[in-house]
């Protein structure tokens, strides 16, 4: 029963980050490609160490629910931090003034 | 394959290895040697690390503290500790040669306004 | 250990390599130089060398890449396109990497097989301390014992590799000494004294648990990964992170440099002295069993589990202290005025 | 013979070295200054003269300072040959301070301090080499004396005094470095020591080359001895005051030079072997060339001091082959003629800075009538001249003597050619000074008819040193017996 | 309270304790730093001497860091040669110590504080290595000895960091192949500690991986003392150094890492396996010939004295490895002898060199012009190291040599025998020059009767550190003997 939660958890995280990825590689500017980094990264780790959480009430004990919780305490830490991170550099690329993307011409800027 | 098994981490060390090497002898940019400089001692790291492994065996730290103090601790159970003693010491001394080569390289470019070895060569003259 | 796995990630580490020493770019050049050592953190953490990662993740993967972006932002970041002229050293350079590598590799051919418990390195000298760390140290974590106990003399001149670093970042760029401090703004005319306020609040409440949590890696080490070092470069970062965030007067509010200096001292004095006191107590240098006779209610066992305990935090001084002094240094290339 | 262990023969060389104390703490009274000379001077003298009776009557006074590493020691030993040498520098030095405070004060040299605790220093450092017990002692005192003439040579420290400072450490330093300090390493290495004994110390550790060798390096290695090709520093060292010339390179410095073949000859490879390997010739034709060599040159100089020091090259080669002829006689001649050459050939240096005081003349081509003002010391010159050249009533005469009779001893007759002919050049190049300075008519003569002798100091001990290489040939005591006794005690028979 | 048994950590620890202490207090105020930093090495230097003294009498001593028994603790070993060398450390950085002073003032008065804490530091690391008898111990020793390197020469400004710059990557390089090397004992024996390595050692001098470990160490090694074809790096970091640095650092520096070369080769592999499974000892000294003869040229074209200075411990440094792998008694007698005497006669030089800095600003040759005049003192006991270098007796340098070609007839390495004379010879003419530069007045070639320079001699606190390393060369000169049979011999591997 646990087994198969953390399978689906680790399924769609898995999918999150391959999409996630594909976006880095694929959207055609700075911006969209922190919007993609930004949001699946943060996601799809979090549901990923949620499954971790998760498998660890297999058999419980004091030392699994231990390392539940941290684990817990890490996804938190990365759900503050990862946005923040992403904040911090897109505001340091306006500031530095990467210009958006717009429709007609792609074309490529350096991180 | 089982000769690949047996020594691929060797191998990829002594990679490492020249390609430190290389970058601080070869590369101009002071920054690009410091870089050569910790991807060699990382190689160094490696190796030793390497040394430390040890196959069906866990991290060197003794289960649940107190609680089995007593009974025998086999050990085949947990890694080789000593290395990564030494590796402790090995990244410290690494972070601390850093620390100075990037505060003599700063100065050297505030002195002569060039991270560029030649050019600084002639800027001397 | 998966093999696949591990040859994988070492593969990637080469291309990281590869990778930071070709790139022109040096701000590029030092962040894939951090993915390559959080790549041999990975490494090491699949090879069960869990304090060494540990490190490695805080130190080379953490704060030396902020150092590398410190002093790139204070020089020029774009390598010169080299014209003609290093042909030479490109030659030298080949060859010397191409004779060590041979010269090693003729070496591995006699090594016994990687991972092999029957290794000289295996049997020697580590049975020893994995079956008497517990009973004679009574510290779970066997990598803590070796390091503050039975080698512990290593890592007491390792901690004053540590101070003499700082010291001699200090003696190279500081204007240490001298009181102007003059503030000057950065060469970059964007000012990161107006950091986003989101950033600031977001640091503002990391800050207190990275440091609650250094205090926990640094008190827990007997018993999980960390001890002193990690628990200082954490520490030593949630300042940085202090100053990233907001301005480096401002973190020197907090913790001045003369402060700074003064506890780097602390810390190793704290570990020599504690040596010294054995020394004093009649027993050999670092000898803490002998500790129990000034120690209330121990036995010579858990007064070596005290002993490192204490020298771990003395560590921990040291560590914190210097790896914020060279930051502030770096980044604020000698007076510490405002950083980056 | 009993040898008596005494710290004398240290102290004889030590108390010059002490005296440059006070000397250069009474650098600013001059009189006082020369007075501690003088004082060191008549100590040193009493300390050989103290031990003469005891190596008369045949023993050694030894002395064995520290041993720096086994069979390596700074040790002292006076023995006859030693002894010779000692009395000879001992009193000179006495006679040349009187005559370098005339010289020094006459010219208003600067620097006297210098020049006269230098002069103390080197002349311990002769002391020393007199005494060495063993060939590293000598070394020792062999580069001290080298170091210490080096600011006497170049005492006007100009141009001149510079180009030929040079050349006097590259030819001293050059060989003894080069030549002298290998050949004494391969000695050790054979031997394991280094002491001068009465047999030698090499007989039957090697090969005849290795000995050939050996030798070479020592007897061109000691290069103050002006053994042709190595005698180019002594001309060069003529910038010299006169006193440093006429004490150093007449008496102390190259006396040192053959002193120390003399030693090695005689200690180190021992006459039987010499013999054996009849090396004896190899060491008469080299020093032959020389001798004829510096003759002709010397004919063809104008310096008088020139003229001088080419005749000292020939002069040390007359010992040198006294003591190749290795024949008692011979060797006693050897002997014999450090002494009185010294005695002669100091008078003839006296006599030239003489002139060069009062006259400022230094070249034989402006000396002509010199006689009529200066008689007393061109007279002086005369008596040096003749006990150079070797002829009666001088000392000069002894000793090759001694020599003549030591070629036909060991039945060496092109020898006897070669000291006979060289005996009429020296005659030829010394004698016209003295015709030229008498006579002359009157329009020839470049100095007024006036007598103007050079101040006393200067004179009274040029007439002192003509006086006594007189005595010598009347009573040749103790240098006679002295040079005796150590032949007979290293050849043995 | 501390028993005789303490001395040995007591040499380590000592400075380095005090070293903080320094640091604290010299923030408070500067003026603390040079007395704490003479008290401080005057103590090391006494438990030095104390240990010395233990040695003689009773032979080797063996000390257990924090009881821990070797090989599973880390174990100090003083035996005959390095406590010799313990006491050379010591002291020499106790001179250089109280002759730094007016120099430290005078180049980078902000800094007096950072300055003595790293020289105290470096002293520390080089004790330390000399007196571990622990392979890893020592690399993290090395470590704090060439980073307070790298930053002592660095705060010379200008070119020095440049220099220094150079020196971290080389000094780096060598630090990493020694650790390498270390390795591969660890990997191939399993051991750390020396003595262990050395006796497991034997069963595996066939392999491969104890050759290159073998080589990697002894190259570590040969980087860090500049030994020929890598002394690259020295000349320009020693001529650029401050001369409070370079006074401490040029006499120490190359000795310790020969010495640590020497132990590499006796103590952790073994002289059979290096004169006899090694086919490298010709080689070698071929090397050290040239390294000799190289240097001595080198020198002698510098027109810069403490530059030509640096080339001459180039040259130096071929004497001792020559010395020790001619792998005969004398040669390696002479080559530990003259770590000794090669220590303090540099470090008289270099004294010297600070004084002229000092004195005119400057270390080119024309800076001596007058110096008899000026300063006779400094100048006759800049004599006697100047001998001492060329080789004259009774001074130091004379016995050293004389053992190291006397080594060289033994093994029949004649060229080394003649490299050795052939740079004596250049140093009495590089030397001569110097004094005749000194000995006559600038521009005075009017019968030397120029105006007479004022007597202006350096301060005490530079002068009589010159004049005890003067005295301490004849001594040393005098008393080698005693050294020889007392200390060096026990020191030289037995069956050669």
């Amino acid at each position: 029963m646990i087994d198969i939660i953390v399978m689906i958890l680790f399924g769609i995280g898995l999918f999150s980050f391959f999409s996630t990825t594909v976006g880095i590689l694929r959207f055609p500017d700075f911006y969209s490609r922190m919007h993609a980094a930004g949001k699946g990264d943060v996601f799809s780790s979090v549901v990923m160490l949620l499954g971790l959480v998760i498998y660890h009430f297999h058999h419980p004990s004091l030392d699994g629910v231990l390392v539940a919780i941290k684990i817990l305490m890490i996804s938190l830490f990365i759900f503050l931090a990862s946005p923040t991170a992403t904040h911090a550099i897109i505001s340091a690329g306006f500031n530095s003034g990467v210009v958006p993307w717009a429709k007609p011409k792609p074309e490529e800027d350096k991180q | 394959m089982e000769m690949l098994l047996a020594k691929y981490n060797y191998w990829i060390y002594v990679t490492l290895m020249m390609i430190g090497i290389y970058a601080m002898i070869a590369k101009c940019n002071l920054m690009k040697k410091i870089i050569g400089m910790s991807i060699f001692q990382t190689a160094i790291i490696v190796f030793y690390v390497s040394i430390g492994a040890k196959k069906g065996a866990t991290i060197p730290i003794i289960a649940h503290g107190h609680g089995v103090a007593h009974e025998a601790v086999r050990v085949a159970d947990y890694v080789n500790p000593l290395p990564h003693v030494l590796m402790l010491t090995a990244i410290v001394v690494g972070v601390g040669t850093l620390g100075v080569a990037l505060a003599i390289a700063m100065s050297i470019h505030e002195k002569y306004g060039s991270l560029e070895e030649d050019e600084i060569l002639e800027r001397q003259e | 250990m998966i093999w696949q796995f591990d040859l994988l990630i070492l593969a990637l580490g080469v291309l990281c390599a590869l990778a930071s020493i070709s790139l022109k770019d040096l701000l590029s050049a030092a962040i894939v130089f951090g993915a390559y050592s959080f790549l041999m953190c990975l490494l090491w953490t699949e090879m069960g060398a869990v304090d060494v990662a540990f490190t490695e993740a805080a130190v080379g993967a953490g704060v030396s890449t902020v150092f590398f972006l410190a002093a790139v932002y204070h020089t020029n970041r774009a390598v010169k396109p080299r014209r003609r002229g290093r042909l030479l050293h490109k030659l030298v350079g080949l060859v010397t990497a191409a004779c060590i590598g041979l010269l090693l590799l003729s070496a591995t051919a006699d090594f016994p097989t990687w991972a092999d418990p029957n290794s000289p390195a295996s049997v020697y000298l580590s049975p020893f301390y994995i079956t008497e760390t517990i009973p004679q140290t009574a510290v779970p974590n066997i990598v803590t014992a070796v390091l503050a106990d039975f080698r512990g003399f290593d890592t007491m001149f390792e901690t004053s590799v540590i101070f003499v670093a700082g010291l001699a970042v200090l003696a190279i760029l500081g204007s240490y000494g001298r009181r102007q401090r003059d503030y000057e703004p950065s060469p970059t005319g964007q000012d990161a004294a107006h950091q986003s306020s989101i950033v600031q609040t977001a640091c503002r409440v990391f800050v207190p648990f990275m440091q609650l949590f250094a205090l926990y890696v640094v008190a827990h080490g007997h018993h999980s990964p960390g001890g002193g070092f990690q628990g200082g470069v954490i520490l030593g970062a949630s300042f940085i992170l202090v100053a990233i965030s907001y301005d480096l007067r401002v973190m020197q509010r907090r913790l001045r440099e003369r402060l700074a200096m003064l506890f780097a001292g602390l810390g190793v004095l704290i570990y020599a002295g504690i040596g010294a006191l054995c020394l004093v107590l009649g027993a050999n240098f670092l000898d803490y069993s002998i500790l129990h006779t000034i120690l209330p209610a121990t036995s010579p066992i858990m007064a070596r589990s005290h002993g490192m305990l204490g020298v771990e935090i003395g560590v921990a001084f040291t560590v914190m202290a210097i790896m914020v002094i060279i930051y502030v240094n770096v980044a604020s290339h000698g007076k510490s005025d405002r950083g980056l | 013979m009993e040898t008596v262990v005494s710290i004398k023969p240290l102290l004889a060389s030590l108390v010059s070295l002490v005296a440059v104390i006070p000397i250069v703490l009474s650098g600013k009274r001059p009189n006082l200054r020369e007075g501690w000379t003088f004082l060191a001077g008549l100590i040193k003298l009493g300390l050989v003269v103290s031990m003469l009776p005891v190596v008369l009557a045949g023993g050694t006074v030894q002395y064995t300072l520290w041993e720096v590493l086994p069979g390596l020691a700074i040790a002292f030993k006076a023995d006859a040959m030693g002894m010779l040498f000692a009395l000879i520098a001992a009193t000179l030095w006495l006679v040349t301070s009187a005559y370098s405070i005339g010289y020094m004060r006459g010219l208003h040299e600067h620097s006297q301090t210098r020049y006269f605790s230098f002069f103390a220093v080197a002349l311990s450092a002769t002391i020393g080499v007199a005494f060495a017990a063993n060939l590293f002692t000598l070394y020792l005192f062999y580069e001290m004396l080298s170091l210490a003439t080096y600011p006497l040579v170049t005492h006007h420290q100009d141009g001149e005094a510079r180009a030929s400072g040079r050349k006097y450490l590259t030819f001293i330093l050059g060989t003894s470095i080069g030549l002298v300090l290998p050949a004494m390493l391969i000695v050790y290495s054979l031997t394991g020591t280094l002491d001068f004994t009465a047999a030698g110390i090499l007989s039957g550790t090697t090969t005849k080359t290795v000995i050939v060798v050996l030798l070479l390096m020592f007897v061109f290695g000691f290069a103050k001895a002006g053994i042709m090709p190595m005698h180019g520093w002594l001309p060069a060292a003529m910038v010299a005051p006169t006193p440093v010339s006429a004490l150093l390179h007449a008496v102390a410095v190259v006396k040192v030079g053959v002193f120390s073949i003399f030693r090695i000859l005689t200690g180190i490879f021992g006459v039987d072997l010499l013999r054996t390997l009849g090396l004896g010739e190899t060491l008469c034709v080299i020093a032959s060339i020389t001798i004829l060599a510096a003759s002709l040159i010397a004919l063809s100089q104008d310096g008088l001091k020139r003229r001088l020091a080419f005749s000292t090259i020939g002069q040390l080669s007359y010992i040198v082959l006294g003591a190749a002829l290795l024949s008692p006689k011979g060797m006693v001649g050897g002997l014999l003629h450090i002494a009185m050459h010294a005695f002669g050939k100091i008078t003839l240096f006296f006599c030239a800075g003489a002139i060069f005081v009062a006259t400022g003349k230094k070249n034989i081509s402006e000396m002509v009538g010199i006689g009529k003002r200066m008689p007393v010391t061109m007279i002086a010159f005369l008596i040096g001249s003749m006990s150079v050249i070797g002829i009666p009533p001088t000392g000069g005469f002894i000793s090759k003597w001694h020599l003549l009779l030591g070629t036909l001893e060991a039945d060496q007759l092109p020898m006897l050619v070669v000291l006979l002919s060289s005996s009429l050049l020296n005659a030829a190049y010394f004698l016209p000074v003295f015709y030229r300075a008498f006579f002359c008519t009157a329009e020839e003569s470049l100095f007024p008819a006036k007598i103007e002798e050079a101040p006393a100091w200067c004179v009274a001990p040029l007439v002192l040193t003509a006086l006594i290489s007189v005595g010598l040939f009347f009573n040749p005591q103790p240098f006679l017996r002295l040079a005796e006794m150590a032949v007979q005690f290293c050849v043995g028979g | 309270m501390i028993s005789p048994e303490q001395y040995p950590v007591l040499i380590v620890v000592t400075p380095l304790l005090s070293a903080f202490l320094i640091n604290i207090l010299g923030n408070m105020d500067k003026r603390f730093c040079y007395p704490a930093t003479l008290l401080a090495l005057a103590g090391s230097l006494a438990a030095a001497v104390g240990t010395l003294c233990r040695v003689a009498n009773e032979g080797v001593i063996h000390y257990r860091v924090g009881g821990w028994p070797p090989p599973f603790g880390i174990e100090y070993v003083v035996d005959h040669l390095n406590a010799l060398v313990l006491v050379v450390v010591a002291g020499v950085a106790l001179v250089a110590a109280v002759a730094s002073k007016r120099s430290v003032e005078e180049e980078f008065p902000h800094k007096i504080t950072q300055f003595y804490t790293l020289f105290v530091l470096l002293t520390t690391g080089l004790l330390g290595m000399t007196i571990t008898g622990d392979a890893f111990n020592l690399y993290v020793l090395m470590e704090i000895a060439a980073l307070t390197n790298y930053a002592l020469i660095a705060m010379g400004g200008n070119r020095a960091l440049m220099a220094s710059f150079n020196y971290v990557v080389v000094g780096t390089i060598g630090a990493c192949f020694y650790l390498l090397g270390v390795g591969h004992l660890y990997i191939m024996t399993g051991s750390l500690n020396m003595a262990d390595i050395m006796t497991i050692l034997p069963s595996l001098y066939g392999t491969n991986a104890i050759l290159v470990a073998a080589i990697l160490m002894l190259l570590g090694a040969w980087i860090k003392m500049a030994f020929f074809p890598l002394h690259g790096w020295l000349p320009n970091a020693y001529t650029y150094a401050p001369s409070a640095t370079s006074s401490l650092v040029a006499p120490l520096m190359t000795k310790v890492s020969v010495y640590i070369m020497i132990r590499v080769m006796f103590s952790v592999l073994g002289a059979t396996y290096v004169f006899t499974v090694l086919p490298v000892k010709e080689l070698i000294v071929w090397l050290a010939t040239a390294a000799i003869v190289g240097g001595s040229l080198f020198a002698l074209s510098q027109k810069d004295f403490k530059r030509m200075l640096t080339f001459l411990i180039v040259a130096e440094v071929g004497y001792m490895v020559g010395g020790a792998w001619l792998a005969t008694e004398r040669g390696i007698t002479g080559a530990i002898l003259h770590i000794v005497n090669d220590a303090v006669m540099t470090l008289c030089l270099f004294l010297f060199s600070a004084i002229v800095v000092y004195k005119t600003k400057g270390h080119q040759l024309s800076n001596l012009e007058g110096m008899f005049k000026k300063m006779p003192l400094t100048m006759t006991a800049f004599a006697v190291g100047a001998l001492s270098m060329i080789g004259v007796p009774p001074t130091a340098g004379f016995f050293s040599k004389w053992y190291l070609i006397l080594g060289g007839i033994d093994a029949g390495q004649w060229q080394f025998v003649v490299a050795l004379l052939f740079s004596s010879l250049v140093n009495a003419v590089l030397f001569f020059r110097i004094f005749e530069i000194a000995y006559y007045e600038p521009h005075s070639d009017h019968h030397g009767h120029s105006a007479p320079v004022a007597i202006d001699e350096a301060p005490m606190s530079m002068l009589l550190p010159l004049a005890v390393v003067a005295v301490a060369i004849i001594m040393l000169g005098l008393y080698s003997g005693e050294i020889v049979t007392t200390f060096i011999q026990h020191a030289v591997p037995a069956g050669i």
